[in-house]
């Protein structure tokens, strides 16, 4: 039998209470204006988690890429509808990508910063580009990449940023662990601090 | 007056030619002064300096000027307002202090390069910004608040920030353009000038960038210059003849 | 043959054409934040009327109350997916907010700025924290804690806020003149802005 009309009630078949479920989840993620976490589905249809996730699973097939327009996804901790790869050049012909559309060098560049280091203050993202940050940052935080996280320790403390679930979302993250990892660049703050201090140390002797 | 600083000839990764060209295009924003070895350049002034017969304090002097701005240039680009901070540390702290920091930034680089390939591959993803046409608009609702949150609020913005130290920007470099500009106006109103007589009351710093104009509009042409005698004044006239010197200049 | 299987495409199944512009309006639905109409369905599938229409009631038929959970509404002059009826209670439950136990330091810091100096403008707001205040004011208003009040003097003046009766409730005050003194930070709303705008010059500078 096919998953997908398990999901489907009408006369002469039997609607299981799981496919029920399913559809309330459905309901639930089409007017969802963010990722739901398993929690918020669990809370909202009152149900129980293992139940939740069978549900999903039922959904996840029914809805993806190749045999749905709508496709479910994971992102941002949690799970939401998208529109398939396959509609996506009518859908940019419909909609506007305001989030992502001409992001510079500089707001990239920032964006890893708050992305890796967050919440970070703009003096530190300054510090660390080498440039003011001024212009960069509110520029994200009205793209919604980012957001205020309050302020540093101390009086007069600068306020912080982290990045939002939209940004994971754009970026096609379940979550932040899933940033490569930069480690293996450590080597490289060894070899330059020794050539430092070689210079360093020919202009003493 | 051939001058051993400007005429100092240089041959470096990023550059080959002569000083006075590696200052200007490095003020003219041409050159990417972190690709500048200054080590390399007082390297190169010693030799010459060795191969004199005697010692050219004039030359010692401008060169310091000249190779301290570069320095100067050079360090705020890579770190702009740390210079203070690194100043307190011990040569050995600050060279890993600075090795920590290129690292820091050089991997936020590789980590914006992974960003930006990220978005290439997720464009074809589309989702809804917002909320459903059709569904309910929620009400936030606020727990009793405690108004001393508020004065607190506002003591932590009359709060003064804590004290940046601004030493290491006492050196502001006016644009090479503005002398350029200047020179261009005083030539339109007089056949000759003296250079000296039109940068006195000036800072060193600005006295060499508008050296460094005057250089780039004899290299362009626009201008003669001559000196009846060492240390007499330099005069700045409209062009004759004049040799056009060829310059190279390599790209990094 | 069940209709709601036309719109499925795998191996064994032919997938008709309809069924591919199905899925692209299925697609397009699911981005919208408004109910689409026809005239830019056909628009952004580059398909014909006709077609399109078919399609739609492809959809109709799929995507209807019973069946499924996400249903396709006409609704003011288009369409647009709604969460089914049997669903409305754990739609409920998703959009019932819990009551939200504090505030940001972005939304305090704003409210106190307008509570004590009201009415101010964002652009004043916006000086005095250092950074952007357009979303955080959205938010306060939003949220009725703050609203607008009337503008600055002249031509194109920005709009100026203050606080709400919802705010003095919140904030337990019958009136502003009961807000806690600030006698160390200047006597009056004028020397409390003197004050707050010389700080925030020495922040940014």
């Amino acid at each position: 039998m096919d998953r997908p009309l398990r999901l489907i009630s009408r006369e002469g078949i039997v609607d299981s209470p799981i496919d029920a479920l399913a559809r309330t989840v459905e309901a639930l993620l089409v007017v969802a204006s963010q990722p739901l976490t398993l929690e918020q589905l669990v809370d909202a249809t009152e149900d129980v988690l293992e139940r939740v996730e069978t549900a999903l699973s039922l959904l996840s097939e029914r809805y993806r890429e190749g045999r749905s327009g709508i496709v479910l996804e994971r992102a941002a901790g949690g799970y939401a509808f998208r529109a398939a790869r396959e509609a996506a050049e009518a859908c940019g012909r419909l909609f506007e990508r305001p989030v992502e559309r001409g992001l510079s060098q500089a707001a990239l560049e920032t964006l890893a910063i708050v992305a890796y280091m967050g919440p970070v203050s703009r003096p530190e993202i300054a510090r660390i580009r080498g440039v003011a940050a001024d212009s960069t940052v509110a520029s994200l935080v009205e793209r919604g990449l980012i957001a205020e996280a309050g302020r540093e320790a101390g009086p007069g403390g600068a306020v912080r940023y982290r990045v939002t679930a939209l940004f994971e979302r754009v970026f096609g993250l379940d979550s932040l662990a899933e940033l490569p990892r930069l480690d293996d660049l450590g080597a490289d703050a060894e070899s330059l601090r020794d050539r430092l201090l070689e210079v360093a140390g020919a202009r003493a002797s | 007056m051939p001058s051993a600083v400007r005429d100092l000839e240089l041959d470096l990764d990023a550059f080959e030619g002569p000083f006075d060209l590696l200052l200007t295009l490095v003020l003219k924003e041409q050159l990417e002064p972190a690709e500048v070895d200054i080590a390399a350049i007082v390297v190169a002034f010693v030799e010459h300096l060795t191969a004199r017969e005697r010692i050219d304090l004039d030359a010692c002097g401008e060169f310091l000027v000249l190779v301290a701005a570069l320095l100067e240039i050079k360090a705020r680009q890579l770190f702009p307002d740390e210079g203070a901070e690194l100043a307190e540390l011990e040569p050995e702290e600050a060279a890993e202090e600075l090795a920590r920091r290129l690292a820091e930034y050089r991997r936020m680089k590789e980590a914006a390069a992974w960003l930006r390939e990220r978005l290439v591959e997720e464009r074809e993803r589309y989702f809804r910004l917002g909320p459903a046409p059709l569904a309910p608009r929620p009400e936030r609702r606020l727990a009793p608040q405690d108004p001393a949150a508020l004065a607190l609020a506002l003591a932590g913005l009359a709060a003064p920030p804590p004290k940046v130290s601004l030493s290491h920007m006492a050196l502001r470099f006016p644009p090479v353009a503005q002398f350029l500009e200047r020179f261009r106006a005083v030539l339109r109103r007089r056949r000759v000038f003296d250079f000296d007589g039109e940068v006195v009351g000036l800072s060193r710093v600005e006295q060499a960038v508008a050296f460094l104009a005057l250089l780039e509009l004899r290299k362009s042409g626009e201008v003669a210059l001559a000196q009846a005698a060492p240390f007499a004044p330099i005069r700045v006239s409209r062009p004759e003849k004049e040799r056009m010197q060829q310059w190279t200049v390599r790209s990094a």
